[in-house]
């Protein structure tokens, strides 16, 4: 008869969050929700890549007449300077497991100044795409920027998890629960700097 | 809650302090928190996990992975653009079903392994309690191999027949 | 609570095998019908029909089967205890692993080399130069116009080939997919925006095959048939000869009223007649019309009494038809009626 | 409070009592996160919906009693068809299975005391709730879609479907998706984690591997459906070009897409009854399922082989055949699972002691449809055959038998089988059992002669037909089967209603059952156990042993775990306790999440696309609110 870990400890003071995520042998529900959730959106991005190839093989000319193809080098760069939020949030989770909350704020804050620049980018990328051509006048524009514009959108909405967090862990402290509400986040930016990835490679794919 | 005289058992405790309801308790949070952990047999035999899974799944992986190459090869060759492939496209099938056969076999030989490791011939009834619900780890090795050799026989079944099947047919002709 | 009636099952049963016979038979007699796929009149739609009868067949086995053991389970229903391990583990083990996994597999791999490699490709696309005859077939909303090689032979709803001959038919869309299946002849054919699709059509015998569009298409697609009239050879050379030539002129003077009226009249914006002012393509080529035996894409016969009814308020037979109603008086639908009925 | 002479241990079932406790009445309804009473929702609202889609079922049947009918106008009848796809299998099925035999079964058969994450749970609900009555304000305003629930493009593009139905269609699906992708989430979370020390990964329920299998089927082929709505609405309000291929779009898109998502949906409705199935066989024939490592196999593999089999629903598209050759292939091999776990019934009740009482006899019925399903699957995975029956009767034979027969057939089994747990009273068996018979009967005369008329060449999704190609007779006989069907149908929620008043009380253990539900009292109480059970085989409640154990735990306060909301959490593979969770408290937070997202597919539906955006700045808002508290989310 064993006393189960996690019981008379109270999982809502740090202490109590160091412990249990000392003693665990399994991974907690929230990394195993974040986890399952990110398999949906990788599926998502699967679909979007799937269709671009699969537009691309029904037409003559990829991108049409009288689009050039896309530029390499400022996405290339942005894509590769967001790629470092992966480290910091690595950190980040890493000083959660340990209960070093002032890491996990200054790692979360240090990624969303990058991934807020990275937006930004791209919000004026796709800008100055819009001047040179239309989603409306050809499929190659649709799936172009819905594509651009899902991974865009998942930036915005890590960018607000990361806030949040940041909010929840300055108030209340490393608990168990934000402490793998940090480990979730940093697995959320890790498949997102992946997608990252992919979508550049797909986009650039005529370029190259 | 009223305490009544009827209960007088040693075990008998009151009623502990609930968090926010402010009345009396004496129960001890360790004792009610106690329980007895999942009945484990020491492993003799525990391969990594990564290893186990392989045998499980390793065939129907790699056949996903043919099946999905196959048709994006077909639809990419044989759509009004003709994407060209610098190879004949049944020279991508078969390649493809190839990879994929190989894999299979080393994943169904993984699960052969794990399955004789863990398998007792022993009385009918023998057999049905180590089949379902033999104690872990080798209860759930021997399983997770039954599993892994039924599913490969079939991975490896379709593997063969899209293999053989998509080369034998002319070249995009529109069915 | 009440005991289950011991002879239940075996009802179930024996309603099942009947049910079986039943679909033989009526499947049999269902033979006869215009557009069904048993009554074939081709060597492909022989060839699945062949098909059929053999899965039929292995199918009726493998049901018969399963049922006899549920009888026998029930009949061993009463064998007392709860036996918790089964006493005869291994053979009911097998019988699954055999049943299951080895006859499905010794089934399973046949078919698909009978049926998805080797007979899919007598049903599939004919092969470049294996054909005499070519016939581009568009999808309409919601009726079909054929346009024959030469370009000069087009008609509607009513498609000739000849018999005994390998004809290759394109089949293409003018606005939504629409699916090209005339079942006794061969398989059917998608018509996709963007695709030219092709299927195979052959007649054994001179007749008249009844086919129907089989993807849904919108508001009338159940009324969006149309026949194959496969002819002998000659006469399917005298009627494309014929169908390539200009519209007869009218005769009658009620008939040139009604050309006047036609041409002047929505009529001529939408429909096309050979050697007229009349060069619409919305509509059908009514070039010809008399010589068809159906309006509207097999939804009415084409006499003289449809007819006027069709023009008068096709809306009130073919709801949502892309004709309008176009508020004439019967006086003028006669007219007009009765110049199309010169356009032999 | 008048003194009872307690039995030992008793106190802490008063403890648990007073902290699971929830509250009253609607605001309780409203509030709550306990997965029984959102399963109990669940199955009401699913119920609802399969009246509605009965009805649109039955209105059809009578359009074509005979040729050339006039109930319907053929505007009315495409938006009818359609909708009785969009219920029956997104609004009934889904919700019916996962939703309500899931969430109420689920977490007492792995012995837990609710689902991994309540709160998302219950969002689910509301969720689905909201898409649901989202779907049917389009009916009611006679704008529902009428594209089919397939909705090829191009004419569900704005072209040739100009009106708003297509895009309750668009957007109502992904609304839809949201809370069927929540839910699967939360099943598998609650396997993985939340099992009973000791159900090591061969000691799990199959019912269990049925809604694994399921959630992991949803949780990949959703977001291909989601995508491809999306793009359709991206082309409908903002005339982006996917599917139009005169600017470079592609229609078949949509249809490798829709059918990516729609084949493993097929299997996504059958594997729940896969489930329900294995758990009544056990139990009435007194035996093991045979051969258990393969039978939780064949749930597992139908749903990962569903995967590869979509184009058998486009082989008439045109694709070379050297393509169509690979989804032939799959098609074929994916019937060895089902194979191998239908001898695995038959051997079963074979070789056990079979007591037909009515659970039994639906699952006989669905063994014997599931059968001629089957069958007739094989044959369209046969490419020649499948062109030339594809989008005729035949296939709507088919597809009923396994949708119908073969996935409903074991839910009214479950019905009644689970009926004394969740009420605490017997049904009526001979009512059942008459219950029983005239569904089956409905069922075989309405769908058997669609076989025969398929062949004659009769074509789906056709408001009438003409008179002289032989259609006639059979589909008048079709149409009387159906009003017998109904007759059915609407007998068993009789019996269960009456039953539910008048029944005699049932007991923990009707049935002698073998999984762990049948151990707690009937209703189960908030908080499913006292105890914690553990567990040494599959069929825990036939290892009497164990139980006897659980009340000495319970007696001495040990794996009761009264002080607060706390149920253990354990390792994946083999189930050991590995830490005590701490389950949220009843909230409001979750409707009104639900309320908001409501607003935002509403705002975009209207094109008001700020109005959305600012609903999804509320979510945001309900989102912190949530968390205030600091539970588990």
């Amino acid at each position: 008869m064993s006393t189960v870990p996690g019981g008379p400890v109270d999982r809502d003071t740090p202490a109590g969050a160091i412990h249990l995520a000392r003693q665990r042998r399994a991974k907690p529900n929230g990394w195993w929700g974040m986890v399952l959730f990110l398999c949906s959106e990788v599926t998502i991005f699967g679909t979007m890549i799937a269709t671009y190839f699969y537009l691309q093989f029904g037409v003559h000319h990829w991108p049409p007449r009288g689009i050039s193809p896309e530029k390499v080098a400022y996405p290339s760069i942005a894509t590769g300077v967001l790629l470092l939020t992966t480290f910091t949030m690595w950190l980040a989770a890493r000083a959660a497991g340990a209960g070093a909350r002032r890491t996990v704020l200054l790692m979360i804050s240090l990624s969303l100044l990058i991934q807020g620049a990275f937006f930004g980018v791209q919000v004026a990328l796709m800008s100055s795409d819009l001047s040179r051509f239309s989603p409306r006048s050809t499929a190659y524009g649709s799936i172009y920027y819905t594509l651009t514009g899902t991974h865009d959108a998942h930036v915005l909405v890590g960018c607000l998890l990361g806030l949040a967090v940041l909010w929840f862990v300055a108030r209340r402290g490393l608990t168990d629960y934000w402490s793998t509400a940090t480990r979730a986040l940093a697995l959320y930016w890790y498949v997102v700097n992946t997608m990252a990835v992919f979508v550049l490679l797909t986009t650039l794919s005529p370029s190259l | 809650m009223s305490s009544d005289p009827a209960d007088s058992q040693p075990s008998q405790e009151g009623i502990p302090t609930l968090p926010g309801t402010g009345q009396p308790g004496t129960l001890q949070p360790s004792s009610i928190d106690a329980i007895a952990p999942g009945p484990r047999v020491e492993a003799g035999f525990d391969p990594p996990t990564a290893v186990v899974w392989f045998g499980v799944i390793g065939g129907g992986i790699a056949w996903a992975l043919a099946f999905v190459a196959g048709y994006g090869f077909g639809l990419a060759h044989c759509f009004p653009t003709g994407t060209s492939l610098a190879l004949p496209l049944s020279a991508w099938q078969i390649a493809a079903a190839a990879a994929a056969l190989v894999v299979a076999l080393a994943s169904i030989a993984t699960s052969v392994w794990i399955f004789l490791r863990t398998f007792r011939i022993g009385d009918v009834a023998g057999m049905e309690r180590r089949g379902d619900g033999a104690p872990p780890p080798a209860g759930r090795l021997q399983f997770l191999a039954m599993v892994g050799l039924t599913v490969n026989l079939l991975a490896i079944a379709i593997i063969v027949m899209i293999g053989v099947g998509a080369p034998i047919l002319h070249v995009c002709q529109q069915s | 609570m009440v005991k289950p009636d011991p002879h239940r099952p075996r009802r179930a049963a024996t309603r099942y095998a009947a049910a079986v016979v039943v679909v033989g038979g009526a499947v049999v007699v269902s033979g006869c019908g215009r557009q069904s796929i048993i009554s074939n009149k081709s060597p492909q739609a022989h060839g699945i029909t062949v098909l059929w009868w053999w899965m039929l067949g292995v199918a009726a086995i493998v049901f018969a089967g399963a049922v006899t053991f549920m009888v026998i389970g029930f009949v061993k229903r009463r064998t007392p205890g709860m036996p918790i391990f089964g006493r005869h583990e291994l053979a009911a083990q097998m019988l699954v692993l055999v049943f299951g996994i080895g006859i499905p597999l010794a089934v399973l791999i046949p078919l698909f080399g009978v049926s998805d490699v080797y007979l899919v490709q007598q049903t599939s696309a004919p092969l470049p130069g294996t054909t005499k005859l070519t016939i581009n077939v568009i999808g309409h909303q919601w009726w079909w116009e054929a346009r024959y090689e030469n370009g000069r032979a087009v008609t509607a709803n009513e498609i000739h080939i000849p018999a005994r001959t390998r004809v290759n038919v394109v089949a293409t869309t003018a606005d939504v997919i629409h699916s090209f299946w005339v079942p006794q002849l061969n398989r059917k054919i998608d018509m996709i925006p963007g695709q030219r699709n092709r299927v195979l059509l052959y007649a054994d015998h001179p007749g008249k095959y009844r086919g129907q569009c089989s993807q849904y298409c919108g508001l009338q697609h159940a009324n969006m048939a149309m026949y194959v009239i496969a002819q002998p050879p000659a006469a399917f050379r005298a009627w494309l000869k014929h169908m390539a030539t200009r519209a007869a002129t009218p005769r009658t003077a009620q008939a040139r009223a009604g050309e006047r009226l036609f041409m002047n009249s929505q009529c001529a914006s939408c429909h096309f007649i050979g050697g007229t002012p009349a060069q619409g393509t919305v509509g059908p080529n009514l070039t010809h019309l008399e010589s068809r035996s159906t309006l509207a894409a097999g939804t009415i016969p084409n006499t003289r009494r449809w007819l006027a009814d069709w023009i008068h308020n096709p809306q009130n037979i073919k709801p949502g038809v892309r004709m309008p109603d176009l508020g004439l008086s019967w006086a003028e639908v006669h007219t007009i009626a009765a110049y199309l009925e010169e356009l032999k | 409070m008048a003194t009872v002479i307690r039995p030992r241990g008793q106190q802490y079932v008063d403890l648990l009592d007073r902290v699971w406790g929830e509250r009253k009445g609607l605001v309780g309804w409203l509030t709550t996160t306990d997965h029984k009473r959102i399963g109990i929702m669940y199955f009401f609202t699913a119920l609802a919906f399969f009246g509605a889609g009965g009805v649109e079922a039955l209105l059809i049947r009578t359009q074509l009693f005979g040729p050339n009918g006039h109930v319907l106008s053929p505007a009315a009848y495409d938006q009818i068809f359609t909708m009785h796809g969009v219920t029956m299998i997104f609004l009934f099925v889904i919700p019916m299975t996962t939703g309500a035999f899931g969430n109420y079964l689920l977490p007492l058969m792995i012995g837990a005391r609710d689902m991994a994450f309540p709160r998302m749970n219950a969002v689910s609900y509301w969720i689905y709730l909201a898409s649901g009555i989202f779907m049917y304000i389009a009916l009611a305003q006679g704008h529902a879609p009428n594209a089919g629930w397939f909705d090829y493009v191009p004419l569900a593009s704005k072209t040739y479907s100009p009106s708003i139905n297509i895009d309750y269609y668009g957007w109502g699906l992904i609304f839809n998706g949201i809370a069927s992708t929540a839910t699967s989430i939360n099943f598998i979370v609650t396997i993985f984690k939340l099992r009973a020390p000791g159900m090591s990964l061969n000691r799990m329920p199959l019912f269990c591997y049925a809604f694994l299998a399921v959630s992991f089927a949803l949780l990949f082929a959703l977001p291909s459906l989601s995508v491809a709505a999306l793009f359709l609405e991206l082309d409908r309000q903002l005339g982006f070009q996917f599917y139009t291929a005169s600017h470079g779009g592609n229609p078949l898109l949509w249809q490798n897409l829709f059918w990516i998502f729609g084949h493993p949906e097929v299997y996504i409705i059958i594997l729940p009854a896969f489930g329900i199935a294995t758990a009544i066989i056990p139990t009435f024939t007194k035996r093991k399922m045979i051969f258990f490592p393969l039978v939780a196999l064949s749930e597992i593999l139908v749903a990962f082989l569903g995967f590869g089999v979509w184009v058998h629903h486009m082989f008439t598209v045109g694709y070379p055949t050297a393509t169509t050759v690979y989804f032939a292939a799959a098609s074929l091999i994916i019937t060895i699972p089902s194979a191998i776990q239908l001898f695995a019934w038959i051997a079963t009740i074979m070789s056990g002691t079979p007591e037909f009482k009515t659970p039994l006899l639906f699952i006989v019925g669905f063994i014997l449809f599931f059968i001629i399903g089957g069958l007739s699957g094989v044959m369209l995975a046969a490419i020649p055959f499948d062109q030339q029956v594809h989008d005729s009767y035949f296939v709507i034979a088919h597809f009923h038998f396994v949708i119908f027969g073969a996935a409903v057939f074991p839910i009214l089994g479950g019905m009644y089988f689970w009926f004394p747990k969740v009420t605490g009273r017997m049904y009526h068996e001979g009512w059942g059992q008459f219950s029983f018979w005239c569904t089956f009967v409905g069922t075989l005369v309405t769908f058997f002669p669609m076989h025969i008329v398929g062949l004659m060449g009769m074509v789906r999704r056709n408001y009438t037909y003409p008179a002289g190609l032989g259609f006639s007779t059979l589909n008048a006989l079709e149409t009387v089967g159906a009003f017998v069907l109904a007759a059915g149908l609407v007998s068993i929620v009789a019996n269960l209603l009456i039953s539910y008043h008048k029944g005699a009380p049932a007991g923990n253990d009707p049935w002698e059952g073998d999984t762990l539900e049948w151990s707690t009292t009937s209703p189960p109480p908030p908080y499913n156990y006292p105890v914690i059970p553990t567990v040494t085989s599959p069929y825990a409640m036939w290892d009497t042993a164990d139980r006897e154990l659980d009340n000495k735990r319970l007696e001495r306060g040990e794996g009761v775990f009264a002080l607060g909301h706390r149920t253990p959490g354990s390792t994946v593979q083999d189930a050991e306790v590995d830490e005590l969770l701490e389950m949220p408290p009843h909230s409001i937070w979750p409707p009104v999440t639900a309320l908001a997202l409501a607003g935002v597919f509403v705002m975009l539906l209207l094109q008001h696309y700020f109005i959305a955006l600012g609903f999804a700045a509320v979510i945001a808002l309900t989102l912190i609110g949530w968390h205030r508290h600091g539970a588990q989310p």
